[in-house]
């Protein structure tokens, strides 16, 4: 577990603020914006300080395709 | 028969206000234009209602062209508006153009910017923070209500207490426990236009 | 032909920091074939995940440039500006006419309809049934919501006991619109389909099983196997009146008592 | 409408609320309908009220199925009524030909919105020759009522159900997205309690008669031909007593304007309420009844007229029955407009100066 | 009203001697409420039989007075004109949505619908299904010929696979046309029915069973139990291109195969 | 037809059947209908020959089926052909909108029977607004090809598949019984290959190419009016070049029969082969194209004419046209046989020199 | 069965001449008529010489009700 | 473009024969009308063919109208006959009031009575026993052969010969095994009609 972690990205464009990430979410990683943008929606967003585990859970029930979710790795040395 | 002479004949100078009431949908676009309208016709004025409909409806902007006369209302159509009523950004963006220079223009500042109203040609332009207003009441929901309240006051096209009236009649009918939220919103909507 | 990754450059991220010398791997992406555009569904409606999943199953069976969609008339209507293949329109409740059509033309595309419950099982039932009967080598993705959403939420076919609606104000009464309509076990009446299942998509489990669902049934028309109908109970938070979490519980906790998931019929399996 | 609306009042009422409560008040006893857009009001008002005043709500599997039941319904013996848009009215015509060649009397509201195929959501007028010169095979004809504002629908809508009655016929209120969406002060206290004629040709039973038979089926050439001459008969009665139209403006106008329905309204400003001064004398020729066609009407005034222009949200339809009504005494032009857009004061204004100044 | 003993003074009698003392008990007569007229229908057609027995079955629950009658098109079109009741015609299929209108305004009387297998199941598929689902409390009669007399010989739904006709001059092909279609056994698929059966008319046997469940089909309507379709597997000898007996024989041998006879739901009974 | 016909050899053919092979030689791929008479024959042609001649051909559910089944193989890129009789072709109308709407080319045949309702089997001419008008809802026309005799059935049926590609669109042959019934001695040998036009919007899968979208629906307004009026622009390009009729009878008639189908192969005779001397001169004026209608030609016509004398198996359909075209030049005068009966040369001589002797 | 007899009586206006109550009299009492009628119909026939046994199965077959069937009886006397 | 010009021109003086056969369905009534049209056309005539449809068929009589000229022909209808065939009795009580003063009317008298033959006008009247012909033949089925070859004999409206080949051609591609019997009914009518 030291030597990767997943990067979650909500592409807010698409998001439309359902808050499935965020009830979905086993770690709380994600939370929905108080403040509406100009179209009127409260998007999702990542909470900096937990931890995502790569479980996917949060891209599989988002209806708007709105989250990417990225291994990141150390480079082996071999 | 004229198009709608049975609500009141015409008249040979007719005073006629036309209005745009948008927003975002569930914002209460549509109460507003009817509490304007119900007012208008307990005052012996001519109406039309006229809300936008179907696929634009849907997490889109809600909008409502209302036309107040004294007389008959031909087109029911606001091209031109004597006023605005403007809850969201979206609105904001796609209908002041429509605005009569010299027309009235009503925002809900808590929503939205408009940073050179004075392209607009706008004969006065209300500011109003709306939603917080309303979240300061301690219901988002009457944000409608704190618009209308202030466009009532800035225009002087129905009398406030007979719009009161209406609204109580409006909600005593549907949710009578909102009446009390909306009238101090009504209110709160008239102040902020008078200090304005 | 295609415009690249569709994922990329999109929109504003919110994104965890990066480090220079790291490995990345994509774990989840927009699928290429959704186009860049903000769909007009409500938040939290089921649509929205369908597409995701069509454009997943076209994409991994390698068929985006075979496929040729028939969208409905309903809230998916506007499903060609969404998902990157050929498309056509199909008048409300005839996609399965059209697709036969399509598909006795092309017999090597892949065709497939996909379909709201007042398209299919109201205006089309006569479609819907005779198409099966015939054993069309095609695909329905058949959307159930319980309610005609794109009319701003009249009595679907579908629509639970009791449920409110915009011609039932006072809840769907059987004494006088009948029952929920059950079309998988209808279909499994016919000898000619070959698979026919009905699955949801409100919790991430649900929607790997509808993806699995999904890619069998298109893997039925490109072995020529036959029919499919995947069934796909679906929110629709707008008119059912409920925020979208409370929509997905419903589903779970009282939709499928009128509407039980399962495969209902699987010949692939079978044979 | 929110509700059973209290009477001696003026009510803020949709078009499309406006005709399900002058159904209703009609005495229509029987609705059948699918959903579509413009006219979903109309539909959920029935809903909701219909059932607590006497009658049956039904929605219908399908338009197909909408009219046929309505069918079933006239046939047995009530006023009955459907309602949808332009391609649900598409799918009625072999019904409404079907009740045509029945006698059945019932009301067809075409909320009518732009095509052709899927088209939109949002007005036109597209619809004129499908509802006027029976979109159906075979020859028939259903009386086109055209409401211009909501107080008509309710005053057409009411009507439609007697002239149903008095000729046997399926009636159709033409009327489009905006006249069934906009709400006007409207009153329905003045409409009398409905008087449906005697059917004695209607499905109840035998009890105390001969058995009654409703068909369209007419083997012989002959007795079809019978049947088909007893039509143009009542439809010559009906052009000659049914004819409903409204003329606005000077009575020695040079230039007609001629335009129903929402297209009209438009116009009637630039009679009442010119946008500018024209220089020449204007008048609105207005038909109420699209079928019968105010032929001997327009006639007359097109013989002291310059001109004419018919003014409609459509390719132009209307315009062949002017066209047919003038014979040539004047010159006709069309401002068209399509695909959900409503013409103007300003732009007829400026094509009537175009022609006409 | 209704004209006296139809089957008295008509036609030319081939008769035995009679002697002046004896004493005449009628064993079987035409039923009052056919009228005096030769039918269309071919020699050896079911749609004979089965007016016989609607007109029997009426007569003896004493309805003939209340019964209101929806003809099809199709070869019964001129039912109306051989059963004495108030009848009305259908669009092509639609005999369920008209029988819906009539039942609706009229609950207290007896409204049933008589249709063909092309009519029923193929044109007016969605009709008959919704019809049945919403539990309409009206009586289906339903003559599955498996064809289409009418027109003169095409496919039916119903057809037996590799059955020649216009439309399938090689036989019914089921890859491209399909299985033939079990109405009963769809319609069971669905809650409010509550009496769905399948019969025929080609031995004298069959015949009393076949009157019998008709009769209890009225029953249903009459006390209120709900929607009934009996389904009668009818002999076309003349676009079977067979005599009256080999289509008979045909019936019992070959299309009962297809079509099993039974009662596949009765709710009544159950209860 | 028995079977295929051999090259060069003129075979005695139902109006029925030469519609089938002819659109089979003219690369008709698809075929779906349902059964209904008068024209089974051609369902039962195609039945037989297509599926042997490289195409499809389904027995649809419906006629609305039969319609979209036509759309999907339309939009899949194949020559596509349907038809049906009157009540069939009025349950097709919804789906020719939507055709229309999606710019899909196809080819639909009515072989019109008399209405209204079911009426009967006769051959009857009642559909003329329906196909001249658009049945359907919104502004639309099909181009509508009237034959005469079994030969030009087959003429037409080939052209038809031709102006389909030509302008994207559906085009209908307005048959009648009588000309889908009648035999007569028909060739085939002189129509060319088929050469459908290249088809770039087709759907046939993206590789290699953008994908492709077929739609009717355009939601913002000014789309829709855009649309609109580029349909107006290929109607105007289709009435100037697509007019096809003909005149029989002397230059210098006095008299003019207008007649189409059936009923001008009748008016015919009294032209060529009169049952009695007429005291003037008669030609007959024969549109070949029921929409675009000879206009101008017809108002060139009545400019010389003492007066017309239509003859319609309907109530009177065309004769709105040739009123509209002759614009007041001459009286018209209607001769109406309804209910599938056919008019005789007899009382048209008659019905003439009542009126112009 | 001596005091009672049955009479069958074809009624051959509505008789079409299927055949199938010849097929199904298991008496052989009726049969079809050799010489078509006006209409082309070879109607059904009664034979003279063969009792009817009442059992109805000509009856129930017929498609046309073209069957009629009546119970003789000597009266009782008492 | 004629109507049927693609088979012959039109010619000025045009020699034109109208006829109906009639019978009951099932008799072979079209079969004779094809078998003439196909002869005729064969000889360099225009021919027209309407046979009745549809309801009509079933159960009851089948008809056809056939026409046969040298030159355009206009109506296919044939309200005046110059020949009837008539193949049964119904046929005959419908068609014959249809008959041309001085035409031919070829009757089937196995199956036919028409007491009054004169009141019909036909030039004359040619009664067949070709039910009872056929059957002597072996099979009844050809019944419309024997009425054929009579018919052909009597009017001389086209050549024996082409008849007969065109019976011929017309039962190898159907059932090659009944040529021989219809061949031998059709001899067998024209010596019938010679012999009347
Ligand atoms: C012929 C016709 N009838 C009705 C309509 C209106 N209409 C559009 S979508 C729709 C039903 C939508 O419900 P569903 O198929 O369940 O799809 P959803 O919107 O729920 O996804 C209806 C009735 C139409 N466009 N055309
Ligand atoms: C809309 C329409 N389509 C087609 C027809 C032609 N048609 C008449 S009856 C029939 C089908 C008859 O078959 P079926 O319902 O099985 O009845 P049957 O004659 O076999 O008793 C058809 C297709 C029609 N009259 N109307
Ligand atoms: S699930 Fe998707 S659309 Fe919903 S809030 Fe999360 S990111 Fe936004
Ligand atoms: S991937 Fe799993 S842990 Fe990470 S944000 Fe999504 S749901 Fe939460
Ligand atoms: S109305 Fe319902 S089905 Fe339609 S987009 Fe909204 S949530 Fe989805
Ligand atoms: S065609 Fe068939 S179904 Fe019709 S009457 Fe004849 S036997 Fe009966
Ligand atoms: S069963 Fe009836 S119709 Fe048939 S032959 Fe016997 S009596 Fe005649
Ligand atoms: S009743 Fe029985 S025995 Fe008598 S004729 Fe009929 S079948 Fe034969
Ligand atoms: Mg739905
Ligand atoms: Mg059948």
């Amino acid at each position: 577990m030291s030597d990767k972690r997943f990067e979650v990205t909500i592409l807010t464009h698409f998001c439309k603020g359902c808050g499935l990430c965020v009830e979905f979410c086993p770690e709380g990683k994600l939370y929905i914006e108080q403040k509406p943008d100009m179209r009127g929606i409260q998007a999702a967003a990542v909470r900096a300080d937990v931890d995502c585990t790569g479980c996917l859970q949060c891209a599989t029930i988002c209806p708007d395709a709105a989250i990417e979710i990225v291994r990141v790795e150390a480079p082996v040395s071999t | 028969m004229q198009p709608n002479e049975q609500a009141a004949p015409a008249a040979t100078t007719d005073q006629e206000h036309r209005l745009i009431i948008a927003g975002f949908g569930g914002q209460g676009v549509l109460t507003i234009a009817k509490l304007l309208c119900t007012t208008a016709m307990s005052e012996g004025k001519n109406v039309t209602y006229l809300p936008s409909y179907g696929a634009e409806v849907r997490g889109g902007t809600a909008n409502c062209q209302v036309v107040v006369s004294s007389g008959v209302i031909y087109s029911p159509l606001v091209e031109q508006a004597d006023s605005l009523i403007i809850l969201n950004q979206l609105s904001c963006d796609r209908f002041v153009v429509r605005l009569k220079p010299g027309g009235l223009l009503v925002l809900n500042s808590s929503a939205v910017a408009l940073d050179d109203a004075s392209q607009t040609g706008a004969r006065q332009v209300l500011r109003l923070p709306a939603a917080d207003t309303a979240a300061r009441i301690g219901n988002v929901k009457v944000t409608n209500s704190v618009m209308l309240g202030a466009f009532v006051r800035a225009s002087g096209l129905v009398a406030e207490e007979d719009c009161l009236a209406a609204l109580r009649e409006h909600w005593s009918r549907r949710r009578a426990e909102v009446i009390d939220p909306n009238v101090t919103a009504f209110r709160r909507g008239v102040e902020l236009a008078a200090e304005a | 032909m295609r415009s690249g990754n569709a994922g990329n450059g999109m929109g504003k991220k919110t994104t965890t920091k990066r480090t220079e010398s790291e490995v990345k791997r994509v774990l989840y992406e927009r699928p290429r074939a959704l186009l860049d555009v903000h769909t007009h569904y409500c938040a939290g409606c089921g649509h929205g995940t369908m597409h995701r999943l069509l454009a997943e199953v076209l994409e991994e069976l390698g068929v985006l440039e075979q496929a040729i969609g028939v969208a409905p008339v309903g809230c998916a209507v506007l499903a060609y500006d969404y998902v990157d293949i050929d498309w056509t329109e199909a008048a409300h409740g005839r996609a399965p006419a059209v697709a036969t059509g399509l598909k006795r033309v092309h017999p090597d595309k892949v065709v497939f309809t996909y379909q709201g419950d007042g398209d299919l099982a109201s205006i089309g039932m006569a479609e819907t049934i005779h198409a099966a009967n015939r054993g069309e080598n095609i695909t329905v993705i058949f959307i159930n919501n319980a309610i005609y959403g794109m009319t701003q939420g009249q009595m679907a076919p579908t629509t639970l006991i009791g449920q409110k609606t915009k011609t039932t104000p006072r809840g769907r009464d059987p004494e006088t619109t009948g029952y929920p309509l059950k079309v998988c076990e209808l279909l499994d009446q016919l000898v000619a389909p070959v698979l026919l299942a009905r699955t949801t998509v409100v919790t991430p489990k649900h929607v790997r099983q509808t993806k699995a669902l999904l890619k069998k049934a298109f893997q039925c028309q490109m072995e020529n196997v036959g029919y499919s109908l995947i069934e796909v109970l679906s929110p629709c938070p707008t008119y059912w009146h409920m925020t979208p979490m409370e929509a997905y519980h419903f589903i779970e906790q009282t939709v499928t008592d009128s509407f039980p998931l399962g495969v209902i019929r699987d010949v692939k399996d079978r044979a | 409408m929110d509700s059973e609306q209290p009477e001696g009042k003026v009510a803020l009422v949709s078009g499309n609320e406006a005709a399900g409560e002058a159904a209703i008040r009609a005495g229509c006893r029987f609705y059948a309908g699918y959903p579509i857009t413009p006219q979903n009001e109309l539909t959920a008002y029935i809903a909701d009220q219909l059932p607590l005043r006497g009658g049956v709500f039904i929605q219908a599997e399908s338009e197909l199925a909408a009219i046929n039941m309505v069918f079933g319904a006239s046939a047995a013996g009530t006023r009955a009524m459907t309602s949808s848009s332009s391609p649900g009215i598409s799918l009625k015509q072999e019904g409404i030909s079907y009740m045509v060649g029945c006698e059945l009397p019932a009301v067809i509201i075409n909320v009518q919105r732009a095509g052709p195929g899927l088209g939109n959501i949002s007005p036109a007028q597209g619809d004129y020759y499908q509802a006027t010169r029976g979109g159906g095979h075979g020859d028939y004809r259903c009386i086109s009522l055209a409401p211009f504002s909501v107080q008509e629908v309710c005053d057409l809508t009411y009507l439609a159900f007697d002239l149903a009655d008095a000729y046997r016929t399926p009636v159709i209120l033409l009327a489009d997205g905006m006249i069934g969406q906009m709400m006007e002060p409207v009153r329905f206290d003045h409409l009398p309690a409905p008087s449906p004629t005697p059917r004695p040709w209607a499905l109840t039973g035998t009890p105390g008669r001969k058995r009654n038979v409703i068909k369209s089926l007419r083997l012989p050439p002959e007795e079809l031909e019978a049947f088909n001459l007893k039509l143009q008969d009542v439809y010559a009665t009906i052009e000659q007593r049914e004819v409903r139209l409204e003329v606005t403006g000077p009575d020695d106008a040079e230039v007609l304007l001629a335009a129903y329905g929402t297209s009209a309204r438009i116009c009637r400003q630039i009679v009442e309420r010119p946008l500018r001064q024209l220089p020449f004398k204007v008048a609105l020729f207005r038909p109420i009844t699209l079928w019968p066609f105010p032929t001997a009407k327009l006639a007359e005034l097109a013989e002291k007229a310059r001109g004419i222009l018919v003014v409609e949200m459509s390719a132009g339809q209307m315009v062949d029955d002017v066209r047919m009504a003038v014979a040539g005494r004047c010159p006709i032009e069309l401002l068209a407009r399509m695909g959900g857009n409503i013409p103007s004061a300003a732009e007829i204004t400026e094509k009537l100066i175009t022609l006409f100044a």
